[in-house]
């Protein structure tokens, strides 16, 4: 969810509205704001599946430390989605393990 | 080519920039680099205003001052380079960026490393649930991006940046559940806590997270009370429907660059580089200002950044010793201010503070639940002149470093005296005016003008207000006490706001005279959307 | 480094704990159970902890965990850890891809 | 004075080659006692190293050794120390870069092919037909089929751990600094803390630090330290498994994907052979560069991969670039296992296995005697 309207903060600084797909869903977002940004607005929580347990991950640190929120971007995988500016176009999808949900299928 | 400058500085945060408008106006050839889109570090996070005095920015929101800093640095002709990764800190002060997409070399006569901290984590069952996150990344959604963290959060620590983003929280929109630590004591400045408890926020010291509960994400906390060996007692769990768990259990110096170059490492709060006045560390040359060289706050930040910037000015010949000793010693009094009272890095983790400097005995529901009583407010008989008419009534009661509302009062009302950890007190014999100048300037929003007789049978509370919607004026809502419960019905009778106030309004609010010394907050009566 | 440390004593047998499944190292997965162990095997320090069980070796280069690495192994050795014998640090300080890592700037 | 501790055995150096030779002594019933100058188990080239697991590309003299190790130890180390050793025999595949180098690769099939190892000869197509990520700048290659790789750091640490549960004592963190002849018979070792161990046998498998050493019993080999430098990419999806090396200009260059799905990769800048510090290995500036650009031109296809880690190490380098191994008959009850000019990994096993035979007065596995102290000799 974004926010509205702020107290202190007058305005966000926000490119112009682009679309991308997160696993072939269509959402849209600002360009130039990180891709988790947009994600979460968006109420996307996991970003992927960990190698060993299958376990969900999300975004924790937001500034690109904990690595923790990568995915697959335009198929390049490990990419810190919270500090990834979003662009017109991009395909995103969850991570799984290493790489793409077919790849860790095969 | 590898390209030598006189000083490279790594992060662009208040240290870094600090340090690199100084070294900049010594006239030395300065490059900052950063890794992030915008310089400014986590000031463009900080959307409260800072303690402190008049030189170290105090009342002043930190994104202001982020602000401030960057037009000095222009106006210095400090070159800061944005998204550029620091690699390395390498041999012969070499310094690896990648940038443009390509990795280049430099090399500095003098390196100043002001890297900052990144947060500590704690561990339970389900920390790695989607939904679990830091207090810093709470911030950048909702402060840099708009982005909504959650809609209802549990808050994990009552240091000032879990008490901080808890009130961010809350005027972003969310809901805070409640703010637990498992330490006995609130952490945190107790002006912060009050302002959060009073929205209605529960507190709860010495509890722990048992578990974040959801399976893609989450959907629930339990947390549980802890023993004196922090271990959770078996019975005492109690439940939270939220989808958020945000953590602010610390900071640590972000000291990898120092390591890398091999600099001497020693604990102090975290491996930080051992180092010289200057902040100079055993490597020649190579300097650290900031949280990088122990967690302070960012006030501190800047002042250990000139003081680094100086260092190296006066290693390289950039500024003669007498200017120097003159900085050098300016600096040294302004960092030492902040450096006094109770919450000063040697009282860190203790509890066997019991009085204020002055003697007055501490609020321990302060300390415990995030709200004073009014017993325990009437024991600080220098907050509170219990003059007729409009007068401020402070509920200041810790030795922070702070003093803009002395600065605050043209008319003489408050006063801290030199030493800014002082508790300010209400002059007695002073008149107030009403003008609100030190509501509005307060950073930990601790100042209420109060009426207690309006001859109608009424009050008058005019108290800071940061939250939307705005309220309207005759319009009626709930007053809360300073826990948050609700006390009796409250009329809006005026709403200032001014450019000076910065976006703090005055409420001035109605409640019948016999609740004059308990309403210090306003719910409208349909909740905010 | 250089911490002296005569390796004959006995730390005694390894007990499990109730909370040894809790995940330490985020992205390698490695679990407080695993660590403890490790140190019960003879790996008393950071370093050997994380050559051994790879605490810290993942994407984020142990930014998140060190800490609490460092607890575990101090609470399991009952003997503090110097800040000089906490993990190494090494570039890059972020993940760089090879093909920019090899082009640098004339 | 500190005190004395007794042992039939003190080892210096707690790395590959140090720990197997305490394992393998005190499988034999031997007490043993290990002291490192480092704080941590294995802290200099076990480390470090790529972990290749080679018969091919090795100096003549060390082929017996290497082709022991690869067909005796390695195949049942992981069961030997109960711990995986990811060992994979997956073959080494070793590119020429030119026209000119492809007689290199023939000579390294020939030299092979006296000690019973086969190395294939490739075209770069038939390369490409093994492994589609080859680039194209790549003339040939020499493809080893018994060669592979191990993990280096739990093998090292597996070997550590093996000796403890045996009985040997490590004390780390302690240099030796001093042998002490007595009646005759290398027995005492001094460290800087002061501390005096005592053994019938004090082995040297402490790699360029041996030399120093060995000097205070007036004994010296022609080593020199040299830099190494690697680094490590993100995991990614399992490629190829195979040990990868090249001859000619790009010689320095090596690596292989881990069982983890990360990449190793080894090479030079040129600076590491002269570097300005002699401490800690440090990485230098344009190493890492220079390896990605050299990892780029064997396999195109890993230019988007991460780079998550660089670290360096010294190597000690002998004067004709393969190691100095067994007793040093000058000074009765000396032994040294160094100087392996960065062959130790996949060596140290077997020297261990070796030393402690030789220890334990028993006939050694491989004949050490071509790779004896003694051997340096004018070329003229």
């Amino acid at each position: 969810m974004r926010i509205e309207q702020h107290p202190i903060l007058d305005t966000f600084e926000k490119g112009r509205q682009v679309r991308f797909t997160y696993d072939g869903r269509e959402l849209t977002g600002y360009e130039g704001e990180p891709i988790a940004e947009a994600l979460h607005a968006a109420g996307v929580m996991v970003h992927r599946y960990t190698t060993k347990k299958h376990e969900p991950r999300g975004m924790f640190c937001a500034i690109g430390r904990c690595t923790d929120c990568v995915m697959i971007v335009n198929g390049k995988s490990n990419i810190r989605t919270c500090i990834t500016p979003l662009e017109e176009g991009m395909v995103v999808e969850t991570q799984y393990g290493n790489s793409s949900r077919e790849d860790a299928q095969k | 080519m590898i390209k030598h400058y006189d000083l490279i500085v790594v992060g662009a945060g208040p240290a870094g920039l600090s340090a690199a408008i100084k070294a900049a106006n010594c006239g030395m050839h300065v490059i900052v680099f950063d890794e992030n889109q915008r310089p400014g570090g986590q000031l463009f996070k900080q959307i409260h205003k800072f303690f402190g005095s008049k030189e170290h920015k105090a009342k002043i929101r930190g994104i202001r001052i982020g602000e401030e800093l960057l037009a000095e640095a222009e106006k210095a002709g400090v070159e800061v380079s944005l998204n550029s990764i620091v690699l390395g800190l390498y041999n012969l002060k070499g310094v690896s960026v990648m940038r443009n997409n390509q990795v280049e070399h430099f090399r500095g006569e003098n390196v100043i490393i002001a890297t900052g901290a990144s947060e500590n984590v704690v561990p339970f069952e389900g920390w790695t649930t989607p939904g679990v996150i830091g207090a810093g990344a709470a911030q950048t959604m909702m402060n840099l991006h708009g982005v909504m963290p959650g809609k209802r959060i549990l808050m994990v620590g009552t240091g000032n940046v879990g008490l901080v983003v808890s009130f961010q929280l809350l005027q972003a929109g969310c809901e805070v559940a409640a703010v637990i630590d498992a330490a006995p004591r609130v952490g945190g400045y107790g002006v912060h806590a009050a302002k959060v408890a009073r929205t209605g926020v529960p507190f709860y010291l010495s509890h722990t997270v048992v578990k974040a509960e959801g399976g893609d994400h989450v959907t629930g906390v339990t947390i549980a009370e802890v023993d004196s060996h922090f271990k959770p007692i078996p019975g005492t769990e109690k439940h939270f429907d939220v989808d958020t768990v945000c953590m602010a259990v610390g900071l640590s110096p972000m000291s990898q660059l120092t390591r890398m170059a091999g600099c001497k490492m020693i604990d102090n709060g975290g491996a930080v580089p051992e180092k010289n006045e200057y902040g100079e560390t055993s490597i020649p040359g190579v300097f650290v200002a900031g949280d990088v060289a122990g967690i302070e706050e960012a006030s501190s930040a800047m002042i250990t950044g000139r003081i680094a910037a100086l260092g190296a000015a006066g290693r390289s010949g950039f500024i003669s010793d007498a200017e120097f000793t003159k900085q050098y010693e300016a600096c040294v009094n302004s960092l030492n201010q902040l450096r006094q009272g109770m919450f000063c890095k040697a009282n860190k983790g203790r509890t066997d503070i019991l009085t204020t400097d002055e003697g007055y005995p501490l609020s321990m529901s302060l300390l415990t639940k995030g709200y004073m009583t009014e017993e325990e407010l009437a024991k600080f008989t220098n907050l509170n002149a219990h003059q007729t008419g409009v007068h401020p009534v402070i509920e200041c009661t810790q030795n922070i470093p702070c003093n803009p509302c002395q600065e605050a009062c043209k008319f003489g009302c408050i006063s801290v005296g030199t030493n800014i950890t002082n508790l300010p007190g209400v002059v007695a014999e002073s008149k107030c005016t009403g003008c609100g100048m030190c509501v509005a300037n307060c950073p930990g929003q601790a100042i209420f003008l109060v009426n207690e007789d309006t001859g109608d049978g009424f009050a008058t509370i005019t108290l800071p207000y940061e939250f939307l919607p705005t309220p309207q004026a005759g319009e009626k809502g709930t007053a809360l006490n300073r826990s948050g419960a609700a006390v009796c019905e409250a009329e809006v009778v005026s709403v200032r706001t001014n450019k000076s106030f910065d976006h703090t309004m005055l409420l001035t609010i109605k409640v019948p005279k016999a609740y004059a010394a308990e309403a210090r907050f306003y719910k409208p009566e349909k909740e905010g959307k | 480094m250089k911490d002296y440390l005569d390796r004959t004593f006995d730390l005694g047998p390894y007990v499990p704990e109730e909370d040894d499944d809790l995940i330490i190292c985020r992205c390698e997965e490695i679990t407080k159970g695993e660590i403890r162990q490790a140190v019960h095997e003879g790996m008393f320090t950071m370093t050997e902890v994380k050559r051994y069980l790879r605490t810290g070796m993942g994407l984020c280069q142990g930014q998140t965990c060190g800490r609490l690495v460092k607890n575990i192994v101090q609470n399991e050795l009952n003997k503090k850890i110097s800040a000089e014998a906490e993990n190494t640090a090494r570039a890059p300080m972020r993940p760089i891809p090879m093909d920019v890592y090899g082009k640098e700037a004339e | 004075m500190g005190n004395i501790k007794c042992a039939d055995m003190i080892v210096i150096g707690s790395g590959i080659v140090g720990s197997s030779t305490a394992y393998y002594a005190a499988k034999k019933g031997m007490s043993v006692i290990v002291l490192d100058k480092d704080g941590v188990i294995g802290n200099g080239a076990s480390s470090r190293c790529g972990g290749g697991v080679r018969v091919s590309g090795r100096l003549e003299p060390e082929i017996p050794l290497a082709k022991y190790a690869v067909e005796n130890i390695w195949p049942t180390l992981s069961e030997e120390l109960e711990i995986d050793t990811e060992y994979h025999r997956s073959g080494n595949m070793r590119f020429a870069f030119t026209e000119e180098d492809l007689p290199k690769l023939a000579a390294i099939k020939e030299m092979n092919a006296g000690y019973g190892v086969n190395i294939e000869l490739l075209t770069a197509e038939q390369a490409r037909e093994r492994c589609p990520y080859v680039g194209e700048t790549v003339t040939g290659a020499a493809w080893c089929d018994i060669d592979g790789s191990a993990n280096p750091l739990k093998t090292t640490l597996g070997m550590y751990r093996a000796a403890r549960k045996r009985g040997v004592q490590y004390v780390t963190g302690d240099a030796a600094v001093e042998i002490q002849v007595v009646r005759g018979k290398a027995r005492r070792v001094i460290t800087a803390r002061g501390n005096i161990y005592e053994g019938e046998h004090i082995v040297l498998a402490n790699g360029y630090g041996a030399r120093a050493l060995a000097n205070t019993v007036g004994v010296d080999f022609p080593f020199r330290q040299k830099l190494i430098e690697m680094f490590v990419t993100e995991p990614t999806k399992p490629m190829f498994q195979f040990m990868v090396g090249a001859v000619g200009a790009a010689g320095g260059a090596y690596g292989h994907q881990t069982e983890h799905g990360s990449f190793l990769w080894g090479g030079d800048s040129g600076y590491e052979h002269h570097p300005i510090f002699e401490e800690d290995a440090k990485c230098i500036q344009q190493t890492a560069p220079a390896i990605s650009r050299g990892t780029m031109a064997f396999f195109p296809a890993l230019a988007e991969l991460k780079v998550i880690r660089t670290w360096a190490g010294w190597i000690d380098l002998c004067y004709d670039l393969y190691p100095v191994i067994g007793p040093v008959e000058e000074v009765p009850g000396l032994m040294v296992a160094a100087g392996y000019s960065a062959h130790g990994f996949c060596l140290g096993p077997v020297t261990g296995k070796l030393l402690a035979e030789v220890a334990a007065g028993e006939t050694p596995c491989v004949d050490w005697k071509p790779l004896a102290y003694d051997r340096f000799k004018s070329i003229f």
